[in-house]
């Protein structure tokens, strides 16, 4: 909730309004029965601690560690996703793409917020920002400047608009210095952001 | 639509906002909100391309100055008036009886074989239907992303339409999400990744060795006039 | 800058609000911010070319979620502070003391001559520059709308670009605004009237029998490559 | 200020707050000697009584009653408007555009507001909406409809997006039966709204 110089909020919702409609709608539908609130607790488990990053660190770090797996991996993501467990809702195709020293890859939904749940969870705010999705196809180093990240004019860059029913993971190239590592090492180096390609 | 939801290529939003160790949820609402749409055993939109329709209908101010969830809400409320699963006058007494009493707790209702369900809806594996017999175009073909200017649900953005580009894949065969919401007859298309060249999309603007793959249906392409 | 002022074509807007009888000025002060910044000694804005840009660089939720007015207002303000006319402390103040007696009196000076000059002004007549001798195209050719996404100010909308049109009219010689906007040197140019059918502009979505004439620079414009 | 269905406030401003920000700004500018109160009221009284679509008004009965006006009218819109006395700010370059049975113009800015304000005075609120920027470029007919007006298929519809320096003010048919009135008696049946091409 931003407030501009002059001192005038944007944002037109006083704090508490979305949590007290929440509440009134939730009380409503459980006392109607149409939902439960452990099916709620539960739900929310789900993607606070067992849908997330660490999945797709994990399959990134296996890839690193198994040309094998890799190269299942990029040629159907979401069937060796699937070998370590993972799939659902939003991931119905998930496409690995790989960054190398010639070609980088960065994912966006400019249209609404697709993303690939069972790898990486929920989006994170900035993936949903207006900013995000306006800037990522039209100035993709820009954006990436901004994260930190300035690209060789070499490098090509690739931009993946999730229009349709493909979720991308983008496949980071393995750290220096980190050959010989085991994939539960990996595991911690991979970030949530290196796989949506920022 | 061309709405405002169609963000792709827009000025004027200023530096992406990002947050270190962002938590999944900001706020417990956030959470309780998404889970409580999921949860819902009368689901309030029988597909995802109607609830990404609901959100785009939003007024254009009103889209662009609420958060993700705020936006959530706001369509989940109408469409728990829309189709009957509560009335608006009890919505509205609900919502005042927690206005004047904002801690007031929530009832409880326990239902483990409803928990059971959402969850493992969470972790079922939708089958993507391959068959590209049916594909139009062949990677590599050129194409031309239609001008098209549909009032209703649409996932061709603007900044692509008008512009060539390149079969680049065959993701597979979906329905196509403009018959879907405005529920016409199941189309079913080949879904291409098309590839278009940065300095296609931007002119001047673009920038140096960048292009742009969009995931687009059979019918929002043309074959390219010009090889 | 292809930002959300740039709204022909546009969806999900709604009706037209017309207000029958709908007077100049809806509120005093919206009458009093419109004088008061024509009637300024020292000008906010150099040209009305950088008033417009001002707006357009406005938080997108905010420009569409103000007035026409307010959206003024909020330039203003920024502007008499950027220009060092005012300093954000004392207008800072001064809003704090409105604010706390709302009914305060605004202090009263008279000024015949500023009164008569400012008023002469709105009726002043501005010429403009016809030579028709720089102009590139003649009435008839065939144009092509460039594909430029300036982030500065243009006055090519998004709706004509990539467009195919016919010059319909040579309308005289302007300085292009984007360089005005710009602060670089003046850059002349005709200035077109540019006839564009619908259908080429908005495709099977076209109204028929209907074409929309645009306003545009010499340099907006490409000879078709196609006749 | 519209409220929406459920009881949420579009518009982020208390009432109050522009006209207070407004008495400040106009408070200290006076109190600076950069501008004077009567400087403000005259310009006021300007618009609301000086410059406004009678003027437009008067243009057109001329050109009904007065073919070779008229004639000089379509020719050069700036000098035949200047000849009844008008110009001015927004006027530089006035182009009138001429409604016939085959055609119907009707202006819009998309970008901003432009209007020919020597002959309109300045725009009403509906000219300046973003629904109106919006529609009138690709919808004309259904934005004529909204006005009450249904525009035969076979008549060619122009729609003039003032995007640079010029104005337009449409000239409408004349309306059946009114042959033969004085300028004066035409000058009352002229609206805005027609010298809009709405």
């Amino acid at each position: 909730m931003s407030e501009d110089h002059d001192g005038h909020h944007h944002h037109p919702l006083p704090e508490p309004y979305p949590a007290i409609r929440t509440k009134a709608l939730e009380s409503l539908l459980v006392e109607k029965g149409l939902v439960s609130t452990d099916a709620i607790d539960a739900l929310i488990k789900t993607y606070e601690q067992d849908v997330g990053p660490l999945n797709g660190a994990r399959v990134v770090a296996r890839a690193w560690t198994d040309p094998a797996y890799k190269q299942r991996l990029l040629e159907d993501g979401t069937a060796a996703i699937a070998e370590l467990g993972y799939g659902g809702a939003q991931g119905a195709q998930i496409v690995a793409l790989e960054n190398t020293p010639q070609i980088h890859n960065m994912v966006v939904c400019t249209l609404c917020s697709c993303y690939p749940w069972p790898v990486l969870g929920l989006p994170p705010s900035w993936y949903k920002s207006p900013a995000y999705r306006a800037r990522a196809v039209s100035e993709p180093r820009a954006v990436l400047r901004e994260f930190g990240l300035e690209l060789d004019p070499a490098v090509e860059i690739r931009v993946w608009d999730s229009t349709a029913e493909v979720r991308y993971l983008v496949l980071p190239e393995q750290p220096a210095g980190t050959v010989g590592m085991s994939a539960e090492e990996l595991t911690k180096l991979v970030s949530r952001d290196s796989m949506v390609g920022v | 639509m061309d709405g405002v939801h169609d963000l792709g290529g827009m000025h004027g939003f200023g530096p992406i906002p990002y947050e270190k160790d962002e938590p999944v949820f900001h706020e417990p609402w956030e959470a309780r909100l998404y889970a409580l749409r999921r949860a819902l055993t009368v689901p309030m939109f029988a597909t995802v391309d109607e609830h990404r329709y609901a959100l785009e209908q939003m007024p254009p101010a009103r889209y662009l100055g609420l958060s993700y969830y705020e936006r959530w809400l706001a369509v989940f409320q109408e469409a728990l008036v829309a189709n009957e699963v509560l009335e608006a006058d009890e919505m509205r007494a609900s919502f005042e009886a927690y206005e004047a009493n904002p801690d007031a707790p929530v009832p409880r209702r326990t239902d483990p074989e409803l928990t059971a369900r959402v969850v493992a809806a969470a972790f079922r594996r939708p089958s993507v239907h391959h068959d590209d017999g049916i594909a139009r175009f062949q990677v590599g073909d050129r194409v031309l992303a239609r001008n098209i200017h549909p009032k209703g649900h649409t996932r061709l953005p603007r900044y692509a339409r008008g512009k060539q580009g390149q079969i680049a894949n065959i993701n597979g065969i979906c329905n196509l999400p403009d018959a879907i919401v405005a529920h016409r007859e199941p189309e079913p298309q080949a879904v291409y990744s098309v590839r278009f060249e940065a300095v296609e999309l931007w002119g001047d603007a673009a920038e140096p060795n960048a292009s742009v793959y969009i995931d687009l249906w059979d019918s929002y392409l043309d074959p390219a006039v010009i090889e």
